[in-house]
């Protein structure tokens, strides 16, 4: 038995350097900066901000809550809520951040900011490549950088993305729709009024 | 093949020879040994540093395909560069040397342990007629000359004033010279046949042949098993996996060169693998035939490539190795070394002597081997110390 | 085996322990058992080495922190206001010595039962802080004591080595005890929140700007 | 169990006076090629024999518990990722556990399948790293390592495509899971599951039988049954000693009782065998994964009653462990009825199983220290906190 | 030497360099990383060096575990007050030139771990950081994206003028305080000549109560 067990060893090691001239499981190196993994759809890093639209001000689905604010572990969400209001993504004027700082030097990535998030406002990014060498400025994220458009939502989450745009369509059926009967009932209330006042006009004359 | 070929073929053999001739031949005579005593060193450093730097290549991009990686593959041509790179960082970095330490034994070590690394190859024939001193106690210079790295070694640990380095110095010393002995006993078999301690004449005896065959000692009972003892030997003696316990970076971090930074812990690199290059080329000379090409249809080769190409072959296992073991413990590195080593060693001996003394036949093989393999496995048996190391069977609870 | 056989089982072999009942009411009903400190190695030995028990394994040592709390209770008393005698409602504030409790969560290897759970605790948060070690019986303890010791301020007498294990040696606070103050590190604080939020703030106005 | 009222409490022998002088003091770590972290040894040395050896830890103290205490439940649950950090779905596990009893939530069977399958993969690249760091640490030139993390990396896909994240999961919720498996996973997962065996064969080929290593590990650290039992070791160390102790199969947390597996049993208790368990306990890993690949029902992965936020339990404690990799995992929380635990406890194994460190090192070498360290098998952020 | 005269040599077969390319060739291309792991993220940093990712094509897989001999520190993992003086030292003992990427969220700014007592907020108080990679951890590509941006940082040094390294520039220090233990915090908390934190712009509206559950 002395030596069998190490030219055994010495086997092993051999078939593994051949092998890696020919069979793709023994070469698994991804050279990184020229071949990348395939993207995974539930894969997560940071969080960023999607909006809507074109403007990336005016589209922005957060309506800050201070829900993920509140509810983030480490506490590495900041928001500011605007004094006025606009159109949130679904139609409904809504309060907007003025200011929304996350410090993706302490974000640990758990994505619980997205589990509470009741308007699909913040979402996971998959990209990584961050490194800087300024810690002050590169990694203190203000609203403009977190702000990324929902086709590119779409694009690194399409499962995910397309269920959300569905149930935001859905809502924004429904607001408009009520908007539309609101609008209605305004009109004909409108119109009501304006007949009873010219029927009083007219009583009156 | 006509005389011409033959002149052409010993020409190309012999080209670094006669271009040293041409070279120093126009200087006045009182210049002229020295002269070409100093082109064959420059040669010599020349050729082995870029062998180191080669290796240190081949060893990363080897070791990182047997782990199914590329290894160093950016940096020039197929990573080829890499140890350019690394050298020039090296050379620029900050030598730092600890408050505490001996200051001048620790400038003093790594000079000294390149140095004896580069004077053992003094008496190494790298070819036909390509040594630098034919001495008549080659060998016995050789091994006298790689002693100092011992010293080297110690003074480097000694002198850092870090507990690691001196354990490092102090596991170094012992296995060093605990393998020295097998290391010199399992030569001495070469020196009994061939009757002489020069390193050209052994290498001559061996580069005759009957029919194809080659006469190196490799292929007798004695000459193999001398081999074997002497590889193994010569491993411990560079400190290579799977002992590498004077550096090793599991237990003791760097052990004895721990504290040598920039271009000092470069020439510690560069002393080890050149010792390693120096211990693997006496072995070729003592063994394998030297710069003798293996078949006698292939001596229009030239002999330095023949040469090469062995230690080349011989690094590779190295690396082979390393690759693959883990390391054993000092208290088993010394029995062994003690224990199995120093018997098979001084068996081999006298298993070269009945070699010598019995008619030629296969009733002198199948003694020899016999006188080899039986001791083998029984010493074998006993290094384990009763403690019986076995693969085990398990019970398992539902 | 019931928490109130295991009473009455060491009620019967351990002489002169007082032991009470904690009952839990959440939904793990795994209710537990104070035990005093005087008896607590007897107790722990006979737990561990008894037959029908043999609670070998002490897994976990927990420390717990019981802040001293401020009960403020009305009280009426009759006083003299102005001469003449009068019922007056006061505000009398006690405020309770708090303790320290040490938690043991125990199970059996052997007989794959448990947990068998053991409390004790302190008399209150200040210097009368000594409970026994029962690392003496079971190994396991020596560690998660020291823990206990250097987080909570716990002494354990017959530790065979309470020193810190955690923070470094010259530490004063045991920071695990719900009022250590932390030091004061808030320079930059770019999302700050709550008490944070207050002392990045007093942070400005200490460096000098607003 | 000994007689002694005593704790078994093996003292090291003492040595002569006059060797004293001979003695060297030297520290390993807490920046050390091998003490998996920041972890720091304090040794006495005799040449290179142990006399003493005093484990200082806190190194990686980072407040874990603290912090658990002013956050909300779900909050913890990214905390306990980063305990032991080989394995952070069984560290979810272990919480959301702890929480469901503190809280009476139940989980759906498809939830309970789906935590199995994760924790039994985790336990297998837990166990292939670690031996591919126990080798590491006898000198092997990270081969064995590579071929472990090269498996690791099969499995860390599976996660990632799961959970969003390689390491740090932040996966499993009170009363079940975060999101259901996506689609192909299974199908994914098998097939890695199926290339498992080859690897463990390779990797058997490559080590089990090697001289060198047997020579190195065989009645190196005997740790005997009564020590391991009193100190409180627990997992695949605990097992490597003899006894027959796993929390699969004495609390039957989950649904483990519904799988037929064996539990491998060491004799010795040498690091040989905390190897060759853990090398046998993947396999039984394997067995399980493919039942639980198979029979995985349909059906929802969480308890539609509990709420992702506002949780909060009734007063009251809770104390629930579960068999992690490196052994008896517990948390033990105590509620106040506000939203963040009042008390929050981990039970950390790997902590409790250094408790022997100092018995297993003395009178061997530093050679062996590394190796017996390694063999334990400790992850400092959940040593530490 | 002129661009275009050196590419019209290039094509010549002709490689000209200066000796500041030269150097900073050999520094970027040999970056030997210190054995040094201290959490969470020393693990991708192993999975980095490990097969699939193969942190070795850059010449980086020379893990030194004496500091000696590294050049460059990876601060892979919460640094803790009890760990800091030990970083710190560390840092020291390396040889110039040397680098420090602090990897992942707890080393840059102590990330979750920022609310403990025991946890140091950023390495970066007390050692100067060259790269600085978010994430938790950050994945092992990230890291050889970092390694890739200090390349680059190298790359771009000069060797003379104000804009040279700092092992460069003779009155700037190599080494660093190490902070001593205090009774309740680090002494010093910070290391002022190394870290001066920008202030933020905390808002002074009690924002925090609105909008809750």
């Amino acid at each position: 038995m002395f030596g069998e067990g190490i030219l055994k060893g010495l086997a092993e090691t051999a078939r593994n350097f051949f092998g890696s001239y020919v069979s793709k499981d023994r070469l698994t190196t991804v050279q990184f900066p020229e071949q990348r993994l395939p993207q995974i759809e539930a894969a997560r890093n940071f969080p960023f901000l999607v909006y809507d639209g074109e403007d990336w001000q005016q589209g922005m689905r957060c309506v800050s809550c201070f829900i993920c604010e509140k509810e983030c572990p480490p506490k590495c969400i900041f928001i500011e809520k605007s004094t006025d209001k606009k159109p949130d993504a679904v139609g409904k004027p809504q309060f907007y951040p003025k200011v929304f700082n996350i410090d993706v030097s302490v974000c640990m990535s758990c994505q619980i900011c997205v589990e509470v998030c009741p308007f699909d406002a913040i979402k996971m990014d998959v990209a990584f490549e961050h490194s800087t060498n300024n810690r002050f400025a590169g990694l203190l994220w203000d609203k403009k950088e977190l702000a990324k458009p929902n086709e590119y939502y779409r694009q690194i989450h399409p499962i995910e993305a397309a269920a959300v745009d569905a149930a935001l369509a859905e809502e924004r059926a429904k607001v408009a729709a009520k908007a539309k009967a609101a609008a209605d009932a305004k009109a004909a209330a409108i119109a009501a009024a304006a007949a009873s006042t010219s029927v009083e006009v007219a009583t009156e004359k | 093949m006509t005389l011409s070929m033959f002149q052409a073929i010993d020409q190309i053999d012999q080209i670094f020879v006669t271009s040293q001739h041409r070279l120093v031949s126009d200087l006045p005579a009182e210049f002229q040994s020295i002269s070409s005593a100093i082109l064959s060193v420059i040669a010599i450093v020349l050729v082995f540093a870029l062998l180191f730097a080669i290796t240190t290549v081949l060893e990363r991009k080897g070791l990182g395909r047997m782990q199914n990686r590329y290894g160093p593959n950016r940096v020039g041509p197929c990573g080829f560069f890499q140890p350019l790179a690394d050298g020039v960082k090296s050379l620029t970095k900050e030598d730092l040397v600890p408050r505490t330490a001996d200051q001048l034994v620790h400038f003093l070590a790594p000079v000294l342990l390149v140095m004896a690394a580069f004077l053992a190859y003094a008496v190494l024939p790298v070819g036909r007629n390509m040594v630098l001193v034919n001495l008549n106690a080659g060998v016995l210079y050789f091994f006298a000359v790689g002693s100092l790295v011992e010293l080297a070694v110690f003074m480097a640990g000694w002198s850092s004033r870090n507990k690691y380095s001196l354990l490092g110095a102090m596991r170094a010393i012992a296995q060093m010279i605990s393998y020295e002995v097998p290391l010199v006993l399992a030569s001495i078999v070469v020196i009994m046949a061939a009757g002489s301690l020069s390193t050209v004449s052994i290498v001559d005896m061996q580069a005759s042949y009957t029919g194809i065959w080659p006469h190196w000692f490799v292929f007798t009972p004695w000459g193999f098993a001398g081999f074997a003892l002497f590889m193994i030997a010569a491993t411990a003696e560079s400190n290579r996996s799977p002992f590498d316990l004077p550096e090793g970076e599991s237990e003791i971090i760097a052990g004895y060169y721990i504290e040598y930074s920039g271009f000092k812990f470069a020439l510690f690199f560069l002393g080890e693998y050149l010792g390693m290059f120096a211990t693997s080329a006496m072995a070729i000379t003592l063994f394998l035939g030297g710069w003798a090409a293996p078949f006698s249809f292939l001596t229009w080769i030239p002999s330095y490539l023949w040469f090469f190409a062995k230690l080349v072959l011989l690094i590779l296992i190295f690396i082979w190795i390393r690759g693959t073991l883990p390391r054993l413990r000092m208290d088993q590195l010394m029995s062994f070394a003690w224990q199995f080593m120093l018997p098979m060693t001084l068996l081999n001996l006298f298993v070269a002597g009945v070699w010598h003394f019995m008619p030629a036949g296969i009733v002198r093989w199948l003694v020899c081997i016999a006188l080899l393999v039986a001791p083998a496995i029984l010493l074998s048996r006993s290094l384990k110390q009763g403690k019986k190391f076995a693969v085990r069977h398990y019970r398992f609870a539902e | 085996m019931t928490l109130e056989t295991i009473e009455s089982e060491i009620e019967a072999n351990v002489p002169g322990c007082v032991l009470e009942i904690v009952s839990n009411p959440s939904p793990s009903g795994q209710h537990s058992l104070r035990i005093d400190p005087a008896h607590a190695v007897a107790i722990a030995t006979f737990l561990r080495d008894a037959e029908p028990l043999r609670l070998d394994y002490c897994s976990n040592v927990t420390g717990v922190d019981w802040p001293g709390k401020e009960i403020s209770e009305k009280v009426k008393i009759k006083k003299l206001v102005d001469g003449v005698e009068q019922e007056v409602e006061e505000v009398r504030k006690t405020q309770t010595l708090g303790h320290l409790e040490v938690v043991y969560h125990l199970y059996s290897m052997e007989k794959k039962h448990g947990p068998v759970i053991l409390r004790m605790s302190t008399e209150d948060r200040a210097d009368r802080v000594h409970l026994p070690s029962l690392t003496p019986v079971w190994r396991s303890a020596e560690f998660q004591e020291r823990e206990i010791f250097d987080l909570y301020g716990v002494i354990f007498d017959g530790h065979p080595d309470l020193r810190r294990i955690l923070m470094w040696d010259g530490f004063q606070d045991h920071p695990m005890r719900r009022d250590y103050v932390e030091p004061d590190d808030f320079e930059y604080e770019p999302t700050p929140h709550d008490e944070v939020l207050e002392r990045a703030r007093q942070h400005r106005t200490i460096m000098g700007v607003q | 169990m000994s007689t002694a009222t005593e704790a078994i409490r093996i003292i090291p022998k003492s040595p002569g006076a006059n060797d004293e002088g001979q003695w060297l003091e030297v520290s390993m770590g807490p920046q050390h090629p091998s003490t998996h972290g920041v972890f720091r040894m304090d040794v006495v040395l005799d040449g290179e024999r142990i006399v003493k050896l005093k484990p200082v830890f806190g190194y990686l103290h980072r407040n874990h518990e603290k912090i658990a205490e002013n956050e909300s439940y779900l909050g913890s649950m990214p905390y306990t990722d980063r305990l032991d950090y080989f394995c952070s779905l069984t560290n979810n596990w272990a919480y959301a556990l702890a929480v469901e009893k503190l809280a009476g939530i139940q989980v759906p069977e498809r939830a309970e399948y789906i935590r199995i399958i994760t924790a039994e993969l985790t336990r297998f690249q837990n166990h292939a790293c670690l031996i591919g760091f126990l080798t590491q640490d006898m000198g092997a030139s990270g081969t064995p390592l590579m071929y472990a993390f090269r498996e690791r990396e099969k499995i860390l896909d599976l996660f990632e495509s799961l959970t969003g994240a390689r390491m740090m999961c932040n996966y499993m919720r009170f009363g079940g899971c975060r999101v259901d498996l996506p689609a192909g996973w299974i199908e994914q997962a098998r097939a890695a599951v199926a290339s498992f065996p080859r690897f463990l064969d390779e990797f058997e080929q490559l080590l089990a039988s090697n001289e060198i290593l047997m020579a190195r590990t065989q009645g190196v650290g005997v740790l005997s049954k009564e020590f391991a039992v009193n100190a409180g070791v627990s997992g695949p160390v605990l097992r490597a000693s003899g006894v027959n102790y796993d929390v699969r199969k004495a609390d039957k947390y989950g649904i483990y009782d519904r799988f037929a597996f064996k539990i491998p049993l060491g004799e010795h208790g040498d690091t040989y065998d905390r190897y060759m368990v853990r090398l046998l306990e993947m396999r039984e890993s394997l067995k399980i994964l493919e039942l639980a690949l198979r029979d995985i029902p349909a059906g929802p992965i969480v308890d539609p009653k509990t709420k992702i936020r506002g949780f909060r339990p009734k007063p009251g404690e809770a104390y629930a462990h579960i068999e992690a990799p490196k052994g008896d995992l517990g948390f033990y929380l105590i509620s106040d009825g506000s939203s963040n635990p009042y008390r929050y406890r981990v039970r950390p194994p790997s902590l409790v199983n250094l408790t022997v460190l100092e018995e297993l090192c003395i009178g061997h070498n530093v050679a062996d220290v590394v190796v017996i360290l390694g063999s334990i098998d400790i992850v400092m952020g959940e040593v530490d906190r | 030497m002129d661009e275009n005269l050196k590419s019209e040599l290039r094509k010549q077969g002709i490689v000209a360099t200066t000796l500041q390319e030269l150097y900073n060739w050999g520094r970027k291309n040999s970056l030997w990383p210190l054995n040094f792991g201290l959490a969470c993220c020393a693990i991708e940093m192993i999975a980095a060096s490990m097969a699939r990712y193969d942190m070795a094509r850059f010449g980086a897989e020379v893990f030194r575990p004496s500091p000696r001999q590294a050049d460059l520190m990876i601060v892979a993992g919460t640094v803790t007050k009890k760990m800091a003086p030990q970083v710190v030292r560390l840092y020291n003992q390396m040889a110039e030139p040397k680098y420090v990427i602090s990897m992942g969220a707890c080393a840059i700014s102590g990330g979750p771990f920022k609310q403990g007592y025991n946890v140091l907020k950023g390495i970066d108080r007390y050692i100067p950081v060259d790269v600085y990679i978010p994430g938790c951890p950050p994945r092992p590509e990230a890291l050889i994206d970092a390694l890739m941006t200090l390349q680059k940082m190298i790359d771009r040094q000069p060797l003379t003028g104000p804009d040279r390294p700092r092992h460069l520039q003779a009155d700037a220090p190599s080494e660093f305080i190490v902070p001593e233990f205090g009774a309740h915090d680090l002494d010093p908390s910070q290391n002022p000549e190394v870290w001066q934190a920008p202030l933020v712009n905390i808002s002074l509206a009690g924002t925090d109560d609105a909008g809750n559950d």
